[in-house]
């Protein structure tokens, strides 16, 4: 099916350069591009600052971008997975962010709504809230957290029509949507490109207002 | 004191937890986060209808874990475990998973502690030894979820307290447990104070007052 | 269909008491619960604080509750639809706050995801942002607002399954799926029962967990 | 200077903007939401295929106005105006549709206005006579849109200048406004200047300057 979002993997990934904000979509393994993140591993781009729930595992996916030191900085939730990113951290060799896992998924929504900055409960009082302004609404403390953006965001989606409206599939869904919408270039990595009109208009999950670019794996 | 095996006291402690589940679902319906370890075998001993599990990478109505015949590495748990579809489950994305725990509408979440203490504070997300980098949901989850039920062994593996005076790792929130449930004993947090509730057949009140730094009330 | 959340209407209704803040989905007449307005017209519950996008027409629908001398104040968008409103304010019958409709919509989503406030560049400068906290982020003033939340939301959605599950129809979804969020109560009218399993999972918008009530017109 | 009548200055208006939409549409997709009056005549005229039409009560790809006898009115747009489907269209909730608003996604808005002055500030809301009492989407709408296209008749039916030195009614953005369409005159913001691009054919630059209390520049 012909959409002119479509490009090659290879193409897609040209369009990442040295020291972006990337974010990318997955928890573990599920809902992850890993044609695009293959691409961008092959590629070599470096001084990146990668933006994901976490970073697979050991010279694994997004594990890959780490053992060949492509990263300059982490922003994510949980890095227990790839214990080579604690050892990066403690050596010196990046930056990492730890952000509460709804706090991330929620600054990622808020950068894609135009919300510069929420409070919310989590975190309060803890050691990931330090240097952040806290107040008290209802009696309760909360912590001012500000909008995540990126320049690109690649993620992954089941199947988008033509147009690049997107759907996902099962828990392969999760952070990818609001990614989506957070980002200045929006590449999607899909499975399959249906016509036009042949998703239901009250079931499309990311609107093809969001994505620039769509691409499939062996293409 | 008779002593009992760590699997004993696994599942003695998920029994004990299912059961108070069972109770509450009594009422009506119960909506539940399951974190890794213990708190995923709850799941195995609840026996009421009414009891719906969450999921924080974005399902609602988690059905048991997935024959290995039948995996599906798109539908996970939190724990990346495959998992199954029940009736009138559905999907979302971790925005939208997040606000249901932020937003109060997760009735109990069920979590493993490296210390909890007197004042209810508990510390399960780091042991700052350089090697761990990762805070996942477990912020959110604590101050989100209505009811958090504090799922762990009584004594660490070196033999001290896990309920404790005060926490001496950083914390996951403040004030938050409402239950801790070990192999030895129920306790509940009421009015700022630790009470025991039920003590185990094989224990005296001197005994577990001997194995448990804090201090609780005995009503 | 049966479903253990079904109520008749006027059972429905009977649940808000006086002086409560209710939250109706709608966007003028698209996505309206009439048969719920119609029951709290009927109903004659006074002093309340009605939480919606706008208020009908004179003596139609969400109108009527203000010909009966049934609102106290109102919290909304858009009220030159229904002239009355302008009236009764100017005679001091009842308050008004208005808010910016993104704001109302965002802030009611808030309520609903635990947020207890956030900043918008929406109104900053304007007369709705007085008395506000403004503050600048990327050189931009923005506006603290608060999240709206209420006692009861009246909710319009398409079909339920018998869970409570609820998916909207077009423009009728409108305030509907934030609404259901929002409230400490959530009666939903809906068009059709179906059963539990025969929606979507990856099409349902409401899941069951915010849902307490579904009634049906005429019944 | 020659006058034309009420319904061939909108008329003019509307295609003005319609023409400018369709030079933008040449590079790439645009994505516009249009108001209440001219603004909604636009859609009559602009020619590409690649302009997509959003709707702030919650859908993206409005199609025409919806014949007489195929009137749904659950399918209408922010004016409440039964519109169509396009194929490839979908409905959102109104904290995602004023997310797509705020977070600058919606390349252009048109909008009228009883007042734009010449540091780009808008008043469009309301007249402060008692008689209204309404914001709807005025304020999100100019504040995320990108482009704010802003379609009026030169004069007020009194005969004054709308395009004002400063907005004497309340205003609804500071210095929101980059373009401005009368029926003789087409303006843009230009580094914080009023700029003169066109002139209609039956005035000169000496009666426009007659007839506009505000300072511009003609290039």
């Amino acid at each position: 099916m012909y959409s002119d979002k479509y490009s090659s993997v290879t193409d897609a990934i040209a369009k990442v350069t040295r020291g972006s904000r990337v974010m990318v979509g997955s928890f573990g393994m599920a809902g992850y591009p890993g044609a695009l993140i293959e691409a961008l591993a092959d590629s070599g781009i470096g001084d990146l600052t990668i933006i994901s729930n976490d970073l697979g595992a050991p010279g694994v996916g997004l594990g890959r971008l780490l053992s060949n030191n492509q990263i300059r900085g982490l922003i994510g939730t949980y890095y227990n997975w790839n214990p080579e990113v604690a050892t990066a951290y403690n050596e010196g060799r990046i930056s990492v962010k730890l952000v509460p896992q709804g706090t991330f998924a929620e600054a990622i929504r808020a950068a894609g709504v135009g919300i510069p900055a929420f409070f919310t409960p989590t975190a309060a009082g803890t050691q990931l809230a330090e240097g952040k302004e806290t107040r008290r609404f209802d009696d309760r403390p909360c912590v001012l957290e500000e909008a995540i953006h990126a320049d690109v965001a690649l993620i992954k989606a089941y199947k988008a029509d033509e147009l690049g409206n997107l759907v996902y599939y099962k828990t392969a869904r999760n952070f990818n949507p609001v990614m989506a919408m957070a980002a200045d270039l929006v590449i999607a990595e899909v499975d399959e490109i249906v016509p036009s009109g042949s998703l239901d208009p009250e079931c499309v999950i990311t609107p093809h207002i969001y994505v620039d670019v769509l691409t499939m794996k062996g293409n | 004191m008779q002593t009992i095996s760590e699997q004993e006291a696994k599942e003695r402690i998920a029994r004990t937890i299912a059961r108070h589940f069972d109770q509450e679902a009594e009422a009506g319906r119960l909506f539940i986060n399951l974190g890794v370890g213990i708190p995923t075998m709850v799941a195995n001993y609840v026996t009421s209808p009414r009891i719906y599990v969450q999921a924080e990478n974005g399902m609602l109505g988690v059905g048991c874990a997935a024959p290995e015949d039948r995996q599906d590495h798109d539908l996970i748990n939190a724990g990346r475990a495959c998992v199954t579809e029940t009736p009138g489950c559905s999907y979302l994305d971790s925005a939208a998973s997040f606000g249901m725990i932020r937003g109060g509408h997760v009735d109990a979440t069920v979590i493993g502690a490296f210390e909890v203490d007197q004042d209810a504070n508990i510390a399960n997300w780091i042991i700052p030894n350089g090697k761990q980098l990762g805070v996942g949901g477990a912020m959110d989850l604590v101050s989100g979820a209505r009811e958090v039920v504090i799922a762990m062994q009584h004594l660490s593996k070196t033999g001290k307290s896990k309920l404790v005076r005060k926490c001496s790792l950083p914390i996951t929130g403040i004030g938050e447990a409402d239950m801790v449930v070990t192999e030895y004993a129920v306790f509940v947090f009421e009015h700022n104070q630790l009470i025991l509730r039920e003590t185990a057949p094989e224990i005296t009140l001197e005994e577990l007052r001997s194995i448990t730094e804090a201090d609780f009330i005995v009503p």
